[in-house]
């Protein structure tokens, strides 16, 4: 692969590093919003992250190396997969043949840690979060596999960049297909980065969260691994999402990247919005929703394969 | 080839050490070395001859006397290099656990003998080439394992699951006689490179078929016949159950291979078939498997499940034969064959380290241990590779194999287009809903063995040289096939092309892009390094302390509040609660003062619980009722011999 | 000649399937030994040799006087009760053995149309087989047992003349030896059952099972 | 001559002998020394080193002579561990049971020989009844109950049943008549060379009757009884000697009258009922496993069993009768060493029930490990060599023209080896019991015999010497097999 898709590559996983921060900031800005409140700065996450630096670690006594390797491994992890997305017509950094595997499974590697990290402490609150993770998880694979997967059993190819650029608007039900498909990645999206419904972020009550419970007994650089990791994963999920849409770009980059920005915008509205008009789920449900999201996900490639 | 027969002999010659030295300490270790050298020798002559690919196909020279006994081919190589591939460090590790009982005064003997001979068997069971000949290795092979089982004979759980598994080889090899003999009669020969001449799909065809996947997939513990597995393993010596599910059960899966080699093209409903049954048995064995406490029968489930996955990439491989597709089957087969090589690694290092742990702590309940990781470090970490790896998550080997097979479903899915994508769509989500269920399970046994707080006091935790020897090789192995995959799919291919594939080398295996991969793996590893630096460097700066873990404001967290393995895996478990028999039993009452309570949870295997054994019991109470012929009286005895000879006259008379 | 015997045989048999005493069973195996004499002495009539003795002498010895005389001796040594315990009445067991009869004479009416044998002592035989496997079947006494089976030889052996073998002299005596000892062996094991256990009918023989 | 007197006559004198010294170990000497002579003299016409030609009833073809050759063999393993066998502690009424033994014994090799080389039927008949008469009172030798009832039932039985036999061979001579056999003597030689114008109806007629007579002494269901009695109450030696060559003996009467009927147009209707003897006998057996609490009662039916499967493979012809011959050696080996250990677990546990027994492997390890070894032998795992005969019989049913029999036999066999396994594991597993803790047990003669027999079951198997093979393909021609 020649110079120009490498620095292409490097450009977009620069830019998803650095953006994802803002990304949450825009959404709590427009929770704010909706909720009729000011809200802190768009900046605001990096102002935490960079505090969270400065902070002094802490160590639970019943931990061990696990939880002093997990947040690297968390981050690596979560920028190798985030170095396979395309940000509009520009070369992901990795990209091969079935890469839409290796960006799964760096996701499952992600996870294994993090489930591990957390029952590191020994304390039944990690322990609960890491249940859950680890049960979610196990819904959540195959939504991604009957969305992006499908389109590339579709389209036969198999690394993302190509799957993503495979889709063609002539056809209709394609197009229909394309739209519920970006439906159920939005589903997924909620799922993995623990955002409401399934989830809730803000809360302090331990017993009703998934991610922040597990990481209760981190501080400092380890946090701000783990937060920052957390940032870039759901950055990366809504590129999956915005992806969806470079057809409407006919192969221009400008356009392109106009789309991925509305794109964003409008995504982290929905989120917003969703955050402040629904309240979490009860844990029992949620495998329910999730498994929902997989219905969708198959109904979906069913009318696809016979409406063809 | 014949340096392999003196490696044998070596090795065989380790029975008489064992035997004849009064001495148990020295019988011990002489026989052990004389293994380890014979399967040294043993193995760098079958993996020179597999990499100079110098197959020849009869008139083996065995001691100058020409004889078709044997057959190296590359698949029969194939196998021998995993058999003794894996054999060396279980045997390095059978030394230091034997020393155990020996230091108990216990004679381990028989388990000497009965290893080597295993050892020896299941060698010649992949080499062997003759019907018979092979029949009677798989027996001895059976037989010695069996023997080799009942080490601690006084149990009852041990006499019982040992003879679960003697009575399923007995069926097993019951089904190759048909299998040969009908084999033989097509071919009028004994001989393993004769058969594959018949070929066209007739009854006989699918009757053969039928034979051997019910047979060997008995062997190998596909998922209706998996039933003995979570039996056998736990019981045996940890030595046994390692090479159990790390080699014995690959003989099913070599027998399958060859089957298809006598006859191809299989048909395609038949790939289908083995398809869905590796697929079940992946989802099943690992969700039985996450309702275990005990460690081993817990391991024994992921073996079914890991057979499971081999059967998925064998049905890809008949579904591509059927096409005369060769990537396809290339990319089938080729995920079968690694993944067997790597389950047999990941395995054994898992139930070694099982075993490890059941001689350091007395228990094999999981729930009982914890917090060994600051015990034994470095042991943990040996363990966790191996437990990555069989999750299939990378960069270590698992995700290989398993990367293979998912580009077996895209492949089918782009060269034979209508249904098929649908298809093979559902079978990579079921992959990956596998995936997800052995990291659980995975993460449930690491976390709740190794991290938190000990739940029972652990009195001594030590790992001698020779265990930490043998894991290490194991997780040696692992890391290696996961970081530089090229030259073991370079000798995969070569199996592939010479026995499987008719057509010219198609290298849809080489083509992936390994190199990347590597390269990708070889960055994070690198990352992690530099992230650690520069997080000490951090940590120097801002300072780093330890405190007690924070419980929300409420002091004295104490072990037993952390969670279990039970509770872990409970909100699983019920989602399938009727096919796994997930049962709890909860013992509270909630009045003011609540008393002592107790909570267990407990699966039954389906086939096991709730079909065998109650069919097995009605049938033997009702052949008990069966009065006839259980007379004591001398006078129903002659009786007898009139009526006898009344019908015969009749049948006599109504005969012309 | 033969026919006359074979019928007086068959008439003994009757006799035994209505006698209820043990004693008469003995004098029964008597009467039948000195018929079986006589039969084998039937071809001197034509010619006498001296070598043909042998046979009709030791079976009269063997059929006649001693095994006769050894049961009684059991019978009075045990003293085993005189009668002999039948398990069906008397009246079923006649009909059943004039219903074997009948059969049996029918069979061999038929089948010696297609080869020679006389009918009557091949039938009578043959009925003797049957009558005494009954015997064994439907008796308690051990001792009525061994009766039974003395009645199945000389049937067996009434059979053979009736089937015109000429077995070679010395295996004919080997067979009736055979059936001598056999006949001791019971006896013995008899004395012993007495001594052992108490009762001689085979209900007391039910230990061996499964 | 000479053959004559070594194998017929010497043993009868030694019978005498023994009954005239009083000194049970010079009669072992003696006993042994016959027993020694026989086995080597049989082995040498085996091999055909000799050519016998013996007088007046006697014969020799290819399947007399492997069959003699099994007898000599067990009788001489019974013979050599008998002494060491007789030295252990019995009730004070079974010492006289001592005086006996071995005068039987040397009757029995007598008569048993006689039976085997006999060309005569009438002589084979006499010679079968006197070996039944020569085993009763051995069967006896314990002087208790069970015992006395074993042999009361075996004596009735086998007499009532190889009366039969003679109104089959009546039958024989009947069939004769109107041919060329029209009162010849009872030659079987004569017989099988015109045996095609034999009267076929009372050739099934006498066939029926020869093959239930003699049922009662192979032991093919469901005259079975009175045998499984006799073999599990006997002690061991004799039941090894029973189930090792008595069984044969019986088997070669059937054998004989079948092989006249090979060319007739009765053949199939002969096979037919072979078969149905063989698969009732396996069906007793698989039914008894489920219910049996006594190993002995056990190896009795697995006897039953084996005997069943030869009389089977007889029954399908082909591959599955030379199976049937390999089988009928095997199994005579492999019946020793069964009872043999067996014998030694009796003794040293006072009991046959299978409950009163475990942990045999650790309180006597040479026993329990040969008795394990047996086990497997037994239910055809290799290298032993019941094996490859069931392996042969197995190929024979399945492309024979009835397979579904192989099907049948093998769920049969399936759940035999099911049950006997569960049951003896039973006794040999477990832990030790205090009572049971005693000195552990020295190296004795019979387990030199059980690992000596043992190889030659392995060893047959495998190398599968030449003039054996010749030996059986001649008896199949014999049988109008063509191999």
């Amino acid at each position: 692969m020649e110079l120009t898709s490498i620095l292409q590559g490097i450009i977009s996983l620069v830019l998803i590093l650095g953006l994802s921060p803002l990304f949450v900031g825009l959404v709590n800005k427009q929770k704010a919003i909706f909720t009729g409140r000011i809200g802190a700065s768009l900046l605001q996450p990096y102002y935490e992250l960079m505090k969270l630096i400065k902070k002094e670690t802490i160590n639970a006594t019943s931990s061990s190396f696990i939880s002093a390797v997990t947040p690297m491994i968390n981050f690596i992890a979560v920028v190798i997969a985030a170095a396979m997305l395309p940000i509009s017509f520009a070369h992901p950094l990795i990209s091969f043949e079935g890469d839409i595997i290796l960006f799964a499974y760096m996701l499952g590697l992600a996870r294994f840690f993090q489930v591990l990290a957390a029952m590191d402490i020994g304390s039944s609150f990690e322990g609960m979060g890491a249940a859950r993770e680890a049960t979610f998880a196990v819904f959540a694979e195959p939504i991604f596999f009957f969305t992006v997967g499908s389109i590339a059993f579709i389209s036969g190819f198999t690394s993302i960049y190509d799957i993503y650029h495979s889709i063609r608007l002539d056809n209709l039900s394609f197009v229909v297909f394309i739209i519920v498909c970006s439906i159920s990645v939005f589903i997924l999206a909620v799922t993995e980065c623990s955002r409401m419904p399934v989830d809730d972020p803000n809360t302090h009550l331990e017993l009703t969260m998934i991610h922040e419970v597990m990481i209760l007994d981190n501080s400092g650089i380890d946090l701000f691994l783990y937060q920052y990791s957390s940032y870039i994963k759901l950055f990366i999920y809504v590129i999956l999402e915005a992806s969806f849409f470079y057809p409407f770009a006919v192969q221009s980059y400008t356009l392109g990247i106009i789309i991925f920005l509305v794109v964003i915008f409008i995504l982290s509205a929905a989120l917003a919005a969703v955050e402040t008009i629904t309240s979490r789920f009860k844990m029992k449900n949620i495998p329910h929703y999730l498994l929902f999201a997989t219905a969708i996900g198959i109904l979906n490639l069913l009318i696809y394969t016979f409406t063809r | 080839m014949d340096t392999l027969f003196y490696s044998l002999l070596l090795q065989l010659s380790s029975i008489a050490a064992g035997i004849f030295f009064t001495e148990k300490k020295k019988s011990s270790a002489a026989s052990h070395i004389l293994l380890l050298a014979g399967l040294i020798t043993g193995f760098i002559a079958a993996l020179t001859a597999l990499i100079n690919s110098d197959f020849t196909l009869k008139d083996i020279q065995m001691f100058g006397i020409s004889n078709n006994l044997f057959r190296f081919d590359a698949l029969g190589l194939y196998f021998l290099c995993i058999i003794q591939l894996v054999a060396i460090p279980t045997t390095i590790y059978s030394y230091s656990y034997l020393k155990h009982y020996i230091e108990k005064g216990k004679s381990v003997r028989s388990n000497l003998v009965f290893y080597a001979v295993l050892l020896v068997s299941t060698q010649l069971v992949v080499v062997a080439n003759h019907a018979i000949f092979f029949l009677v290795c798989w027996e001895v092979m059976s037989t010695s394992a069996y023997l080799g089982m009942n080490f601690e004979k006084g149990k009852k759980e041990v006499q019982t699951g040992s003879f679960y598994y003697l009575v399923m080889s007995h069926v097993v090899v019951f089904l190759l006689y048909i299998f040969f003999f009908l084999l033989h009669n097509q071919t009028n020969s004994w001989l393993f490179s004769d058969f594959h001449l018949l070929s066209g799909t007739g009854d006989l065809f699918i009757v053969l078929y039928a034979l051997s996947l019910i047979a060997f997939g008995m062997k190998a513990g596909f998922m209706p016949f998996h039933f003995w597995l979570p039996r056998a393993h736990p019981i045996a010596p940890t030595v046994f159950s390692a090479f159990l599910s790390g080699i014995i059960i690959k003989t099913g899966i070599y027998g399958i291979l060859r089957t298809f080699q006598f006859l191809n093209p299989a048909p395609e409903w038949l790939g289908w078939l083995v398809l869905a049954v590796g697929m079940i048995s992946a989802v099943y064995g690992v969700w039985y498997a996450l309702a275990q406490h005990d460690i081993k029968s817990l391991l024994a489930y992921h073996s079914v499940e890991n057979i499971g996955i081999i059967g998925i990439g064998i049905g890809i491989g008949f579904i591509g034969s059927a096409y005369h597709s060769i990537p396809i089957q290339i990319l089938g087969f080729g995920g079968a064959l690694l993944h067997t090589l790597n389950h047999a690694i990941f395995k054994s290092l898992l139930f070694v380290g099982s075993g490890v742990i059941y001689q350091n702590l007395g228990t094999r309940n999981i729930e009982q241990m914890g917090g060994l990781v600051h015990y034994g470090k470095y042991f943990v970490v040996l363990f966790l590779i191996g437990s990555i790896a069989i999750s299939g998550i990378p960069p270590f080997n698992g995700f290989i194999s398993e990367f293979i097979i998912y580009n077996g479903f895209f492949t089918t899915a782009k060269e034979l287009e209508n249904y098929y994508p649908l298809l093979m769509l559902i079978s990579a989500v079921g992959l990956a809903f596998v995936g997800g269920l052995a990291v659980a399970c995975f993460t449930k046994i690491n976390s709740i063995m190794f991290l938190g707080k000990e739940r029972k006091e652990v009195k001594h935790f030590k790992i001698s040289f020779y265990e930490y020897l043998s894991l290490g090789i194991f997780a040696l192995l692992c890391i290696v096939i996961g970081f530089y995959p090229q030259p073991f799919i370079g000798v995969v291919n070569k199996v592939l092309i010479d026995g499987f594939v008719p057509a010219a080398p198609s290298s849809s295996l080489l083509n992936i892009n390994w190199q990347l991969l590597s390269i990708i793996f070889i960055t994070v590893i690198a990352g992690i390094i530099l992230i650690y630096l520069w997080k000490k460097s951090i940590q120097k700066k801002y300072g780093r302390r330890i405190s007690t873990a924070w419980g929300c404001g409420y002091e004295g967290l104490n072990p037993r509040m952390q969670y279990t393995a039970s509770s872990y895996a409970d909100e699983l478990n019920e989602i399938s609660k009727s096919v796994l028999g997930y049962h709890k039993k909860v013992i509270a009452q909630n009045d003011i003062f609540p008393a002592k309570g107790s909570f267990e949870s407990h699966s039954d295997d389906l086939v096991d619980k709730k079909i065998l054994l109650p069919v097995f019991k009605s049938f033997s109470e009702f052949i008990a009722r069966i009065k006839f012929l259980s007379y004591t009286d001398i006078r129903y005895y002659i009786a007898f011999i009139l009526i006898i000879i009344t019908i015969y006259s009749l049948i006599a008379f109504l005969w012309s | 000649m033969q026919n006359i015997l074979s019928i007086l045989f068959c008439l003994s048999l009757f006799y035994l399937a209505v006698t209820p005493r043990v004693k008469a069973y003995v004098a029964v195996l008597r009467f039948q030994g000195i018929l079986l004499t006589i039969l084998l002495m039937v071809p001197f009539v034509e010619q006498f040799s001296v070598f043909a003795v042998i046979l009709p002498a030791t079976l009269f010895i063997i059929k006649v006087i001693i095994i006769p005389r050894y049961i009684n001796k059991i019978i009075l040594e045990l003293d085993i009760k005189r009668t002999i315990e039948p398990t069906i009445q008397q009246f079923n067991f006649l009909l059943l053995v004039i219903f074997s009869f009948i059969v049996i004479f029918l069979a061999s009416s038929i089948l010696s149309l297609t080869t020679n044998i006389e009918t009557i002592p091949f039938a009578s035989g043959f009925a003797a087989v049957t009558v005494g496997i009954f015997i064994i079947i439907f008796r308690k006494k051990l001792i009525v047992h061994v009766c039974g089976f003395l009645v199945l030889e000389n049937g067996i052996f009434l059979f053979g003349t009736a089937v015109a073998s000429d077995l070679p002299i010395m295996i004919e005596i080997g067979v009736l030896l055979d059936v001598f000892v056999v006949v001791f062996l019971m006896g013995i094991a008899l004395n012993r059952i007495s001594s052992t256990f108490e009762g001689f009918d085979v209900t007391i023989l039910r230990r061996l099972k499964d | 001559m000479l053959e004559f007197s070594v194998l017929i006559l010497i043993p009868l004198i030694a019978a005498v002998v023994c009954y005239l010294i009083k000194s049970i170990r010079s009669q072992y000497v003696i006993s042994l020394i016959v027993g020694a002579f026989h086995l080597l003299f049989s082995f040498i016409i085996f091999i055909g080193l000799y050519k016998p030609n013996l007088p007046f009833f006697f014969s020799t073809d290819s399947l007399s002579k492997l069959f003699l050759l099994i007898l000599s063999n067990v009788y001489f393993w019974v013979v050599l561990i008998s002494f060491s066998y007789l030295k252990r502690p019995v009730t004070l009424k079974a010492q006289e049971g001592k005086k006996y033994y071995f005068l039987l014994l040397n009757f029995y090799l007598f008569a048993n020989t006689a039976a085997i080389l006999s060309n005569h039927f009438g002589m084979y008949w006499v010679a079968a009844e006197a070996t039944t008469l020569s085993v009763a009172p051995l069967i006896y030798y314990y002087r208790n109950e069970e015992s006395l009832e074993a042999m009361w039932k075996y004596l009735f039985l086998v007499s009532v049943g190889i009366a039969f036999a003679f109104i089959g061979i009546l039958f024989l001579t009947l069939s004769a008549n109107g041919t060329i056999m029209e009162g010849q003597q009872l030659f079987f030689s004569e017989f099988v060379k015109n045996a095609a114008k034999l009267n076929p109806v009372w050739l099934k007629a006498s066939f029926i009757f020869i093959f239930v007579g003699l049922s009662t002494k192979i032991g093919i269901a469901p005259m079975h009884s009175g045998d499984v009695d006799a073999t599990s109450n006997a002690p061991s030696p004799i039941a090894a000697l029973m189930s090792g060559s008595l069984r044969i003996t019986a088997l070669l009467g059937v054998m004989r009258i079948f092989q006249i009927l090979t060319p007739t147009s009765s053949y199939e209707f002969a096979k037919l009922i072979l078969i149905i003897g063989g698969l009732l006998s396996l069906i007793v057996a698989f039914i008894f496993m489920f219910k049996v609490n006594n190993y002995k009662r056990l190896l009795a039916y697995s006897s039953v069993e084996h005997l069943g499967i030869i009389t089977l493979g007889i029954g399908i012809g082909g591959l599955a009768f030379a199976g049937a011959m390999f089988h009928t050696i095997y199994n005579s080996l492999n019946k020793m060493v069964l009872f043999f250990t067996a014998g030694n677990i009796h003794s040293r546990f006072k009991t046959r029930e299978v409950n009163g027994v475990s942990a045999v492997i650790n309180l006597m390890p040479w026993t329990g490990w040969l008795f394990l070894l047996s086990f497997f032998a037994i239910s055809a795992i290799p290298p032993f060599g019941i094996f490859f005969s069931e392996l042969m019989i197995f190929r024979g049913m399945l492309f024979s023209d009835k397979p579904w029999i192989l099907a049948i036999t093998m769920f049969l066999l399936l759940f035999i080896f099911i049950n006997m396994g569960r049951t003896l594991f039973q006794m040999l597993y477990g832990e030790k019991e205090e009572k049971n803790i005693q000195e552990k047990e020295s190296f004795e003669i019979i387990h030199f015999a059980a690992i000596v027999l043992l190889i030659l079951l392995i060893a047959i198997g495998i190398i599968s010497p030449g003039i054996l093979q010749e030996n059986i393909l001649s008896i199949s021609k014999d049988f109008g097999i063509r191999l």
